[in-house]
């Protein structure tokens, strides 16, 4: 029983974090916002050079094997450093579609080995959202197509895929409406076989979102108290309230309790438990209600500051509000839970000692 | 305790609604913070101006019509009602003409209120500095008197409406030697002035919501200002008082959102059900601005038997703010994934007030200020 | 349109408040506590001579004919004082079902002389409670009896009931199990009749307890206050560090904007008005809320003191805390409210102008 | 990541399951703030000692059987599931032994560990006075040298446990020309030592849960001193953080609360239908209470690749607090009109926890404190 992470696994996220903090400082990253299609090849290359579109690839295909437990570490670093890229999508949630087919699949062999170099794009389309995100810039969509007895997935090239852009209030997200036709050349699982598929994609792509949220939690944080220790006001530095101090302070314990949920969920991901779905929508509620609350005290420390443009904290106020609700807002995920624990005809194994039972 | 309008408010009443069913926009007007959505809010103010609309409780002789605050909270009510426009001369309508009512001269009434009311003068406001913002007393903008002139110098920040507005009120140092709030004074400054800059400022939402105002030697006629020279800050606090209070943010304002949120909830009962919290987030909604309105009225009830609002003002200023975020942001757990698409139609409203939501618990005296001053003015605890 | 109290409603209110402030000091409401029946007969003769037991009593009846409005003022003296003694039960709520008799109906020229001069005690039995309080003491019971077509009202006397104690957490409350049996002799109204009767008395019953809940939440605030301004820690009065002043200055909010809700409420119960049981529901939740958060934040500011039995303010916690759930708990009017704003069929009337429409 | 017991960890996890089945009292003990409910909760805890389970973390010549962290969270697992007894002598198990283990003499661990495990002696705390609560440091209780013993005079408060316990640790100040934590001492001191007085302190429920303490040129040996003369502050904190942090209040705890608030919403689930607060407030506490049980086995996992537990003790103290308040406050309102009632089988426990949860954000140092410590020590903000 070691619930934490192995000096590997912390190392390759500190790299991932340096390299970051170069490549994607904030300035950089409204330079990308303004581009047409939103988004960076050149980061995108620099990114999958330092192996994390390969993470979670399975090494037959060049990967690095790794998995949801290294992701519960990246995803925060994305979170952090807000990220313009729907990264996890190709080099995450495709990876892990892909590798649910049989060995020698055509579609693993074509795929896993461009998601490695880098040199695909895959957008994923689920009913939860009613968008898909960075589909204008995708290679291959991986859509959901729900049916009678479970939820087909079918692989559909772009070129088969008309697309209407929604814009959004946070300027990194490209989203799309996505308007195809499912037909026998675009199916790879028919729904019985796909449904497995789709609800661990669900988790999955819940608990990226959870560890974005508690990336972006941690960096409103950082960004607030900065701003604290420096801005005086009265003589003295506003950090030196006790108003000022405990906004902080709430938000360091909702953070503090948020990330070993997600490392849980991860965790039970990874072993397929029976209950990682109540795990990821637990990771998802808990991390994205630490972001919520992270941007509402970030701002009202910044005062009127963190309401201009020019100062970064909008960047990541706006995507902690739209993750929020992205692949499944609180109502679905609090839905979930209460299926679980509350309305399901036996009591669960809840209480002492059932936490890594 | 009467809860009946009289016959004439109950007049009133129907003469607003039907003039605002004949004249007010059917479609929605550009932002404000926009050139061309200035001009036409400023052309709609105008426009309810000529019929008497724009400040119903100045007196006559000044733009108004003389009207109590029970016909003040009709007309709001109606005003919101109709979905009519926000309003962009609100700095000069409401922070600066009750100012100029106590403290100032016959001749700066005659000479500005009726052209506030007529929206022919537009007004900016000058509080905020860099490093005068909650602490407000630390202003360090400079107006020295030589003969019977200012020169301004300094810097301004967060000024609302500067960018389009031709006139702004606002606090100035007018003793160098003086500190917190001594030596202060309160100055009407023409925005055309030779030695302004006003540089626009972005707000969360990529529009231009407010701007920095930098003055270098700028001259200002020592008849433009308020009250005694070095009494700025007693003259302001008035204003301040009003913009915390009642009069900044009429409830009917949070009425009409709490509506529109039950009207949300209705159309998305289905995905709500889910969700507990939102059905007793909509239902606080409702209670929130309601209580909102009750306090309102009692408030002027109290007013109308002689009482004065004191730190109460800062009670209202908490809980108009936080009932508008918490309103908003249910509003935005309603909307689920959809609540990020800022073209959908549903989305749109809800989206931007979100934003807005957010300055609330921040300007006008950020909630925290207020906290200290509902603790030390109306329960006597002890100043740091 | 004038939404305030006239100066002689507050000169009333106010004679009623000193004359609590010396015959019913926290001392001497210990002393009650420990009596076997938990009730001073001392005390309720003096309220009776104060004419509080004669209020909302018709003035045919001998009364004041005073009536929901005063009560809404009154019921906050009963709360502010912690007044050990189910007084509104007689005075306000029976006042109420025997007005609502029949001019000239035996009951009511039995029983509402007996109120003003305060030489009765009724005890109310209605279904929302599982208890009935001061029943013991009771002269007459008026108990409720749901039956199909709707509530009928029984005038029970004290003889004809059996009692079990139902011992609460607040000292100052004496509650008991109730076993009757509804007959022809007892019944007064019925279903038909009794329905409105009981509907009214229930938002009346609302409406008392909201009052009291307010006037505990002022005297917990006062309470605290008090104690913030002379307890010293860190060489200096605890009542100059931030975080304490933000906890009182939060429950002067809270209350500020639940007294104006209990107020209407009033005037639409004395008006009969068709949403008074919505606005009843609206001022107890607003009311009990701020009760309770005036309670947290009194105990916090107390620290290990508010903790204590010697303390006065566990004597004004434990009442917040338990009239919370009385005659409602806050499912019960939550249900009432969202059953008419969000469940009716048609849009209720609702929004700018509407408030006294 | 390794989320499997081992096999020795398994087995020790059946072993006390088993045993607990087989020994633990089968009806509620009395409360330990009476006289016999406190013998026999000392019975029982004298019993758990016999078979090793008292203080397994403990080295085994001092009466445990040095077990690490993740076999003390699995003991406290099962002991919760069990519905085993609070314990009675935590205050000489979890907040004076980690404190003896690291500043006490070899003697001074002789003779008072393996006493404690058997609960031979147990201990009152003495650290809060009536002028120190929250600011501790202005302790003013003397412990004046002369020659080998220490004269005592004044008063603590809030002392748990002092009504029945035989011995006191706490802080004493040494040097009468000291200030704040300079100058105090860490003792241990007899209570029926001559010129003590211990006058009991009635709770919230009516119980006598904690006493003052009175000194009067009490007499305490030098040897009873743990750690230096004067540098009783820094002793004493080692041992705060273990109050706040970790061992104090071990998860199973709370997952117990949790998991009969799902319960009792399951068997309520028709009345707690009405109202959506209630349902999501129940999630929450199992979120709750299963966050703080993985939060616990993050920072023994941390704790055995090295680490040192800091100032993250501040944000555990504050999620249990404020968790064990809302879980009992969702209970007080999913029981309703019931839940005053203190005879009703359901209601009992609850009602007691809910008294007894209000003072968790005040003890073991107030969350505001806690809230500063975070602010100062994690995120580096300046000092008032």
């Amino acid at each position: 029983m070691d619930f934490t992470f192995t000096e590997d696994q912390i190392a390759f996220r500190d790299a991932v974090s340096r390299f970051f903090m170069t490549e994607a400082a904030p300035e950089q990253l409204r330079e990308v916002w303004e581009t047409g299609a939103g988004r960076s090849a050149a980061l995108r290359k620099k990114i999958a050079e330092q192996g994390l579109t390969a993470l979670s690839v399975p090494e037959a295909e060049g990967g690095l094997g790794m998995g949801d437990i290294d992701w519960a570490l990246m995803t925060q670093e994305l979170g952090y450093y807000a990220i313009p890229d729907s990264l996890a999508d190709t080099a995450y949630l495709a990876p892990g579609l892909l590798a649910g087919l049989p060995a020698g699949h055509a579609l693993r062999a074509q795929w896993l080995p461009r998601v490695v170099d880098g040199s695909c794009r895959i957008a994923i389309g689920h009913p939860v959202n009613p968008w898909v995100a960075d589909a204008h810039l995708a290679d291959l969509l991986l859509m959901a197509h729900p049916v009678a007895d479970g939820c087909e997935l079918h692989a559909v090239p772009r070129a088969k895929v008309e697309l209407t852009v929604l814009p959004s209030i946070d300027a990194s997200r490209r989203l799309f409406e996505v308007r195809w036709h499912p037909d026998t050349e675009t199916r790879v699982l028919d729904g019985v076989a796909g449904a497995p598929q789709w609800a661990a994609t669900l988790d999955r792509a819940a608990l990226n979102v959870g560890g974005q949220a508690i990336g972006l939690a941690q960096r409103m944080l950082d960004l607030a108290t900065d701003y604290a220790a420096q801005r005086k006001q009265f003589g003295k530095p506003i950090g030196s309230f006790q108003a000022i101090k405990h906004h902080l302070a709430d938000v360091v314990t909702e953070i503090e309790f948020a990330r070993p949920v997600l490392y849980r969920a991860a965790a039970a991901l990874a072993a397929g438990e029976p209950d990682a779905s109540v795990r990821a929508s637990h990771a998802k509620l808990a991390c994205a209600a630490a972001a919520w609350t992270a941007a509402r005290k970030a701002i009202q420390v910044h005062g009127a500051m963190g309401y201009t443009w020019e100062v970064d904290l909008q960047m990541f106020m706006k995507r902690a509000w739209v993750l929020d609700a992205a692949w499944g807002d609180r109502a679905f995920h609090r839905a979930r839970l209460g299926a679980a624990l509350l309305d399901a005809e036996t009591l669960p194994s809840i209480g002492p000692g059932t936490t890594f039972a | 305790m009467d809860l009946t309008y009289t016959p004439e408010q109950q007049a009133f009443r129907a003469e607003v609604r039907a003039w605002l069913a004949a004249h007010a926009p059917r479609t929605p007007l550009q932002s404000y913070d926009t050139r061309e959505g200035f001009e036409q809010h400023r052309a709609w103010e105008a426009e309810l101006a000529e019929h008497g609309y724009s400040a119903i409780t100045w007196p006559k002789e000044l733009g108004g019509r003389g009207a109590g605050l029970i016909d003040w909270l009709v007309f709001e009510e109606e005003y919101w009602a109709a979905d009519a426009p926000l309003r962009v001369n609100q700095n000069g309508l409401l922070l600066l003409a009750p100012t100029l009512m106590e403290f100032g001269t016959a001749e700066q009434k005659a000479r500005f209120l009726p052209r506030t009311a007529r929206c022919d003068d537009m007004w900016a406001q000058g509080w905020s500095e860099p490093n005068a913002g909650s602490d407000m007393a630390s202003i360090t903008s400079r107006a020295i008197r030589d003969g019977d002139h200012y020169v301004l110098n300094g810097q301004k920040t967060w000024s609302t409406r500067a960018l389009f507005a031709n006139w702004m009120f606002g606090l100035f140092r007018s003793d160098p030697e003086s500190s917190r709030h001594h030596g202060l004074s309160y100055l009407l400054v023409p925005l055309d002035a030779e030695g302004i800059t006003v540089r626009p400022i972005k707000a969360l939402n990529g529009k231009f919501a407010f701007a920095e105002v930098f003055f270098k030697d700028v001259h200002v006629s020592v008849e433009n200002r308020v009250g005694e020279e070095g009494q700025g800050w007693h003259v302001a606090m008035a204003t301040a008082g009003f913009e915390r209070g009642l009069l900044l943010r009429s409830p009917a304002r949070y009425q009409r959102t709490a509506k529109r949120l039950v009207e949300l909830y209705r159309r998305h009962r289905g995905e709500a059900a889910h969700d507990g919290t939102l059905r007793d987030a909509v239902l606080r909604a409702w209670m929130g601005a309601e209580a909102y309105t009750l306090s309102s009225y009692h408030t002027v009830a109290r007013l109308q038997h002689g009482a004065k609002i004191g730190a109460e003002s800062s009670t209202n200023k908490i809980f108009w703010s936080e009932l508008d975020l918490d309103m908003h942001e249910t509003a935005m757990h309603l909307l689920g994934a959809r609540a990020e698409l800022i073209d959908d139609p549903e989305v749109h409203e809800w989206l931007e007030g979100f934003l807005f939501a957010q300055a609330g618990p921040i300007y006008a005296g950020s909630n925290e200020i207020q906290r200290n001053i509902i603790a030390e003015r109306m329960l006597g605890l002890p100043k740091n």
